[in-house]
């Protein structure tokens, strides 16, 4: 199966230059979000926030379906004056 | 082995003394001769303020002389002769030298005042002076300061220090003539005035009598002072007359070459007496401060030892703190001509920053402000950098004449510092005087321990990551 | 010996350096009383700590009229002694760097010590801007003098034209 | 100096200005009030709330001014850097506490103040110059008109300080733009609520300040570990230690997008299709020179960008382009979003170019980019037209924002209208649900129906709409302390209640919030304790924050505000969000405000109850 994925701030190194952080992999059927973060060489404790289809989830095991775009962030904050 | 003799034992002679100790080595045989202790002139005002013992006036005593294998001698001398070699003492004794240095500097003038032998009538020139001002000196004497330059304002802020009632009396129209121009002198003029200092500008004292306990001063002005102590500050002359018929070439002062030698090879001139090269513009000028003193003793010393060291000049300089206002000059203020000035002028702090130019190049400057001033001190010492370096600042130099205190991008652009660091005088890392006040080593951190001020820091904290920064030609 | 070098690519000005410096120098946070200084360029976004290279002519030290600075035998520091330091401020005029200062608290010239040997600056700095390490000559000036320099070439480049 | 100084952590000194009889004193700063309130945003309201009427006009000289800083405010603890402005916001009719960084307010604390209290109104455009104990009330007719970059340039050679630190009002300021805002450093601001607009109408141009003096400690050992305990934490926080120094607060743009929250087009959408281009990431690696950080700051997220070549003059500037150099600070998030995403522009280019037209003239860049987003969909439903604005205000127009911007601050045409912030500019053209915010105030960069806990800190918040009295951003997105549901209520009311006391505390102490992201009270609480010599102890520190919080209601109640302003617009309220993440999401402020009156000990109506007032020590 494929999925997109858009991976942000220092984790957009782990994808070629230029690719600005957006790829369609092709993943195992089945495969979970640990898969694909292992795939994509994120330490785990760098992927602070996931989201599937705009929602967050914490359930690295669920499994992953065709078509399905997962948004990756490491630790970022923010809001000043 | 070669006998160097110096005569003086102020800063420059001594500098001459060490120097050549370093320079040839134990063997050489040094003689200091000098009518009076080592000692740093422009110390003593601080010894009368109470700042310092009488011993921290002292720039190296017998013992230290000694153990350096240097012959101290105490005398006048009366004559060089230059043939044979030889300089006689006012006892008669003749020394016979291979090199010599005349380092004897300069002495107070005393200006024709009637009534200014009188008691309570002092220079301050030397230990002796001083002594005899702080014997006089009760509770908070009214004192007048006659002569308004650098010397007696140092004086003058030892003065007030102790809480003294003080008066200055000069007979040019401004306050420091010789440091500062007419508008920095007025900011020192209202600074004085408001620190309850009274000044009389343009005035000479005509004569000085007494009544009863006190001294009555009258001034051309038609003001008449009252006054418990007076003090003498005007002007100092290089200690030149048994130079008479000696052949040694005299211009303001004994003319040097760029290795501080004389017209008569082997003998040598440094300090207040010797007329040396001026960094700026290659003429000789005597410029009668410390940092010339020392420098031209090195120079000599090691000239005299027999390695070659040419001096690329002296660069006038002053500074002063009259009571918490900064003054400082460098090199050739003295121009108003509007072309070539750049200058800051903020009567109520009071802040004067003015720089002279010649093209690019900056060749003289003054300050005065606030001595909690950091950023100026900050500004001041690299203005001299700058003068020093004689750095063509090319389109900084149009920055800074528009952005008069800014100095510090132009001196970093400019790469001020990188092309200072590394040279030296003697072509040799300088090194600290071995004579100590008190035998003090000079070591460390003198405020205690910092370790607990600054308490126990994890060690983890060397590592915090950064934004590699791109620069800025990365948008090019 | 030891020499402080700056790495003016990491500083970000937010002067901790300054504040400890003048933490051990007085006890108390006032960056003005600090003897290492934090330029801030911000027109051309440069930044960096400085204070006195210990350099080998030691101005400072030949200038002084009563022989209160010396070297540190062990970090070859020029140390002002405070109790021998008349406040004469003729080092300060003497010094080409800028880098001498004068406590107009205490009436006494101040300058870089090198804490003995154990920097507070370094120890201070979040961004390993500030290094302690051996070095002969201070290696980092030219750098920053270029960047410096190539920032307002970069301004004077743009000035006229409509930004 | 009058007050003599047993302080510690505090000068011990506050300085009074009546501008309008020139009156220049300083007194001793009330040691039980600093007690209990610490310093910066908690001791500026006290004074303000125990020496002046709420309800006067904001832009009468009956209003004062109060700087405030903390007792941390000048030391080395990280980000010590803070200085509040507490007054009655021009821009909301509120007691407003606008907090800046940079380098100023450590300085006043050198000057030896821990407050200027200003009065009155000068007669004549003035500026404040402020060396240690020297206080000058000096003519700044000269400097009138000229912008902030130009004002401090001018003045720091006047006064011939080159290190003097200078706050100061653009032209927008001048003119009573009523969201004008105090910069310091150049890019600094005070930004919110109109700060600016009230030291305009006092004619007080600038402030400038040098101090030679210092901050010192009660038990300096003490404080050291504390401070080196709290870096540490904060070097072991993947937030303060890299997420902030590497991409600043910018980095929010892409979260926020892709959870569905971001603002966009006036609040009529919530996601932004451009995101990309006006994303943190995209700045760093194109526009980003360096980063800067605050006066003692050890995070450093402060963004030097530069706009080179085709850049710089891809849109014109017509005031003052000189005042421009190659770098300039910003945008940070907040201006990014309102400027960007919510006009609907995605050039970032621009938006660097609108972020410094802002600083120079002195506004606050989250309302500027609010009320022309408000424009624009009054423009786009045909309620204005060109007629009246002259340039074409279409969503996504950069130039339209550029324009307006410069227009704005001078109150030119169209701009006089925005001038007036966006809630008044509605009113006036007849649709005020095209209003988007609190209390006058416009909406800071979160959709409060994407993350319904903003929603209840945005309608509580006594300031108006803002994002920095209760970020629970942090819990509902960034999982910080805990991660929550972003599209939940239950639980919102309590940690609402938590991060406004905690944050009141944080803006008390003189230390910046963006610490909380690492660290918490808890490692505060050392070195506020040594720096001051007052033991407090964690409770109490919250207590403080709850405090300062009731204290501000109070205010606001006798400033004529009541239960009913705990609202937001009818948008937010009833109009589900239209696509993506968060499609078909309305704010449901009506579960929350309920439990939240309740946790806070309220009446039914939002009002104050005697016995919270008892308790926190108010009446």
């Amino acid at each position: 199966m494929q999925v997109n994925i858009k991976l942000f701030a220092n984790l957009r190194k782990k994808l070629p230059k230029g690719s600005m952080g957006k790829a369609t992999l092709d993943l195992t059927d089945q495969a979970t979000i640990n898969d694909l973060i292992h795939q994509l060489d994120i330490p785990l404790d760098l992927a602070q926030m996931v989201l599937v289809n705009g929602e967050q989830t914490r359930e690295f095991g669920q499994a992953l379906t065709d078509g399905d775009q997962v948004s990756i962030f490491p630790p970022v904050a923010g809001g000043s004056e | 082995m070669a006998h160097h003799i110096i005569i003086g034992g102020g800063p420059a002679g001594v500098a001459a003394a060490e120097t050549i100790r370093a320079t040839a080595g134990p063997e050489a045989q040094i003689t200091l001769i000098s009518n009076e202790p080592a000692y740093s002139r422009m110390v003593l005002p601080y010894y009368l303020a109470n700042d310092i013992p009488e011993r921290h006036v002292l720039t190296g005593d017998a013992a230290y002389f000694e153990q350096h294998g240097i012959t101290s001698v105490s005398g006048q001398v009366e004559k060089i002769d230059t043939q044979a070699r030889t300089v006689t003492l006012g006892d008669g004794s003749s020394h016979a030298f291979d090199t010599l240095l005349i380092a004897t500097g300069s002495s107070a003038q005393r200006p024709p005042i009637a009534g200014i032998d009188q008691e309570g009538v002092y220079t301050f020139w030397t230990l002796e002076d001083a002594k005899q001002v702080m014997a006089k000196a009760q509770g908070t004497p009214r004192a007048v300061l006659i002569g308004a330059g650098f010397i007696g304002f140092i004086v003058l802020n030892a003065m007030a220090k102790l809480d003294w009632n003080l008066s200055v009396v000069e007979t040019e129209a401004q306050v420091l003539p010789r440091m500062l121009d007419a508008t920095g002198a007025q900011a020192v003029e209202g600074w004085l005035t408001s620190q309850n200092v009274a000044v009389h500008t343009g005035a000479q004292v005509q004569s000085i009598s007494r009544e009863g306990e006190a001294l009555s001063l009258s001034l051309s002005n038609g003001a008449s002072l009252s006054a418990d102590i007076v003090i003498l500050a005007t002007g100092i002359q290089p200690n030149l007359g048994f130079l008479d018929g000696s052949g040694i070439q005299v211009d303001g002062g004994i003319v040097v070459d760029d290795r501080m030698q004389t017209n008569i090879p082997g003998i040598y001139a440094a300090g207040d007496v010797a007329a040396g090269p001026d960094l700026l513009n290659g003429s000789v000028a005597v410029h009668a401060i410390q940092p010339t003193a020392v420098d031209h003793g090195r120079i000599a010393g090691a000239n005299m030892a027999g390695k070659e060291t040419h001096y690329p000049g002296s660069l006038l300089l002053n500074v002063l703190d009259v009571i918490n206002l900064h003054c400082a000059s460098f090199g050739q203020w003295r121009t108003d001509a509007n072309e070539s000035i750049t200058t800051v002028w903020n009567p109520t702090r009071p802040i004067y920053r003015k720089y002279v130019w010649d093209g690019d190049r900056m060749v003289g400057a003054l300050f005065v402000g606030p001595i909690d001033d950091v950023t100026m001190l900050n500004d001041v010492g690299m203005v001299k950098g700058l003068i020093q370096a004689q750095q063509a600042l090319g389109n900084w130099a149009d920055y800074v004449k528009e952005n008069p205190t800014d100095v510090r991008r132009a001196y970093v652009a400019t790469g001020t510092a990188q092309q200072l660091v590394g040279h030296t005088l003697l072509g040799a890392p300088a090194t600290a005087r071995a004579y100590r006040v008190d035998g003090k080593t000079p070591s460390a951190w003198q405020k205690g321990s910092h370790g607990p001020l600054i308490g126990s820091r994890p060690d983890a904290l060397d590592t915090l990551p950064r934004t590699p920064t791109p620069g800025l030609d990365k948008g090019k | 010996m030891k020499q402080l070098r700056v790495i003016t690519e990491k500083c970000t000005s937010c002067i901790q350096c300054e504040l400890a410096c003048a933490f051990v120098q007085t006890g108390t946070f006032q960056p003005s009383r600090s003897v290492i200084r934090v330029h801030i360029f911000d027109e051309q976004a440069v930044y960096a700590p400085y204070t006195c290279f210990q350099c080998d002519e030691a101005w400072c030290l030949t200038a002084c009229p009563v022989n209160a600075i010396g070297i540190d035998p062990d970090t070859d520091a020029k140390v002002v002694m405070d109790d021998v330091c008349v406040g004469c401020a003729v080092c300060t005029v003497a010094c080409p760097y800028g880098t001498m200062f004068y406590n107009p608290d205490s009436h006494k010239a101040f300058k870089c010590d090198l804490c003995g040997g154990d920097p507070a600056c370094v120890k201070s700095c979040p961004t390993g801007a500030l290094e302690y390490v051996d070095m002969d000559q201070p290696d980092w000036l030219a750098s920053w003098a270029d960047k410096v320099n190539r920032g307002f070439q970069h301004m004077q480049d743009e000035e006229g034209g409509n930004a | 100096m009058s007050a003599t100084n047993t302080m510690h952590g505090w000068t011990g000194t506050v300085l009074r200005v009546n501008l309008t009889s020139g009156n220049i004193t300083k007194e001793p700063l009330n040691a039980e009030w600093a007690r209990d309130y610490v310093g910066g945003r908690g001791l500026g309201v006290k004074y303000l709330y125990e020496e002046m009427d709420p309800s006067v006009d904001p832009l009468s000289p009956e209003n004062k001014m109060i700087f405030a800083t903390g007792p941390l405010t000048g030391t080395n603890a990280s980000c010590g850097s803070r200085y509040m402005v507490v007054t009655k916001g021009a821009l909301t009719n509120a007691v407003t506490t606008s907090n800046s960084g940079g380098f100023w307010g450590p300085e006043m604390k050198f000057a030896g103040y821990d407050m200027i209290i200003l009065e009155g109104k000068a007669a004549q455009p003035s500026y404040l110059w402020i060396y240690d104990d020297r206080v000058e009330l000096r003519d700044a007719t000269h400097l009138w008109g000229k912008t902030v970059w130009q004002t401090e340039e001018a003045l720091r050679a006047e006064i011939g300080v080159p290190d003097s630190i200078i706050a100061s009002i653009g032209p927008a300021g001048e003119n009573l733009v009523r969201f004008a805002c105090i910069m310091n450093d150049l890019h600094r601001a005070a930004g919110r609520s109109g700060v600016g607009a009230v030291m305009g109408s006092k004619n007080l141009k600038a402030i400038a300040l040098r101090g030679t003096g210092g901050v010192s400690l009660a038990d300096p050992q003490a404080y050291m570990e504390g401070q080196w305990a709290m870096k540490e934490k904060l070097r072991q926080s993947p937030v303060t230690a890299e997420g902030l120094p590497m991409y600043g607060t910018e980095v929010l743009v892409n979260v926020i997008n892709e959870h569905g929250a971001l603002p966009t087009r006036n609040h009529q959408q919530t996601v932004f299709d451009e995101a990309e281009n006006i994303s943190g990431e995209t700045l760093t690696e194109t526009r980003l020179v360096a980063n800067k950080a605050c006066f003692s700051c050890t995070i450093a997220c402060g963004r030097v960008s530069t706009l080179p070549g085709e850049a710089s003059s891809k849109y014109s500037v017509t005031t003052n382009p000189q005042n421009w150099k190659i770098a300039g600070e910003g945008p940070e998030y907040e201006a990014a979003w309102a400027m960007g995403s919510e006009c609907g522009v995605g050039d970032l280019d621009a938006l660097i170019k609108a972020n410094w037209l802002c600083n120079d003239l002195g506004m606050d860049s989250i309302s500027f980019g609010a009320s022309v987003a408000a424009a624009m969909e009054l423009f786009e439903k045909g309620v204005v037209g060109q007629n009246e604005t002259e340039i074409p205000l279409e969503f996504g127009s950069a130039e339209a924002l550029i324009a307006m911007a410069e227009k704005t601050a001078y109150r030119q045409g169209f701009g006089d209208a925005l001038a007036e912030g966006s809630k008044r500019m509605t009113e006036t053209l007849g649709r005020p649900e095209f209003f988007m915010g609190v209390r006058g105030q416009e909406f800071a960069a979160y959709e409060a129906r994407a993350i319904q806990g903003m929603g209840l800190g945005y309608a509580t918040s006594n300031r108006g709409a803002c994002h920095l009295k209760a970020y629970t951003v942090a819990a509902e997105i960034l999982g910080l302390p805990r991660q929550m549901d972003p599209r939940a209520t239950e639980e919102k009311a309590e940690i609402t209640k938590v991060f406004q006391d905690a944050t009141s505390t944080v803006d008390a102490t003189g230390l910046c919030q963006f610490l909380t992201f690492g660290v918490g009270l808890e490692e505060m609480l050392p070195q506020l304790s040594a720096a001051t010599g007052v033991a407090y102890t964690l409770e109490e520190l919250v207590h403080i924050g709850e405090r300062i919080w009731n204290l501000e209601r109070l205010w606001n109640e006798r400033a004529g505000f009541t239960g009913k302003d705990d609202t937001l617009p009818k948008r937010i309220l009833e109009e589900p969000i239209p696509s993506g993440p968060a499609k078909g999401e309305v704010n449901r402020l009506g579960e929350m405000l309920p439990e939240y009156y309740e946790l806070r000990g309220w009446e039914k109506d939002g009002k104050i109850s005697e016995a919270k007032k008892k308790e926190l020590g108010l009446e």
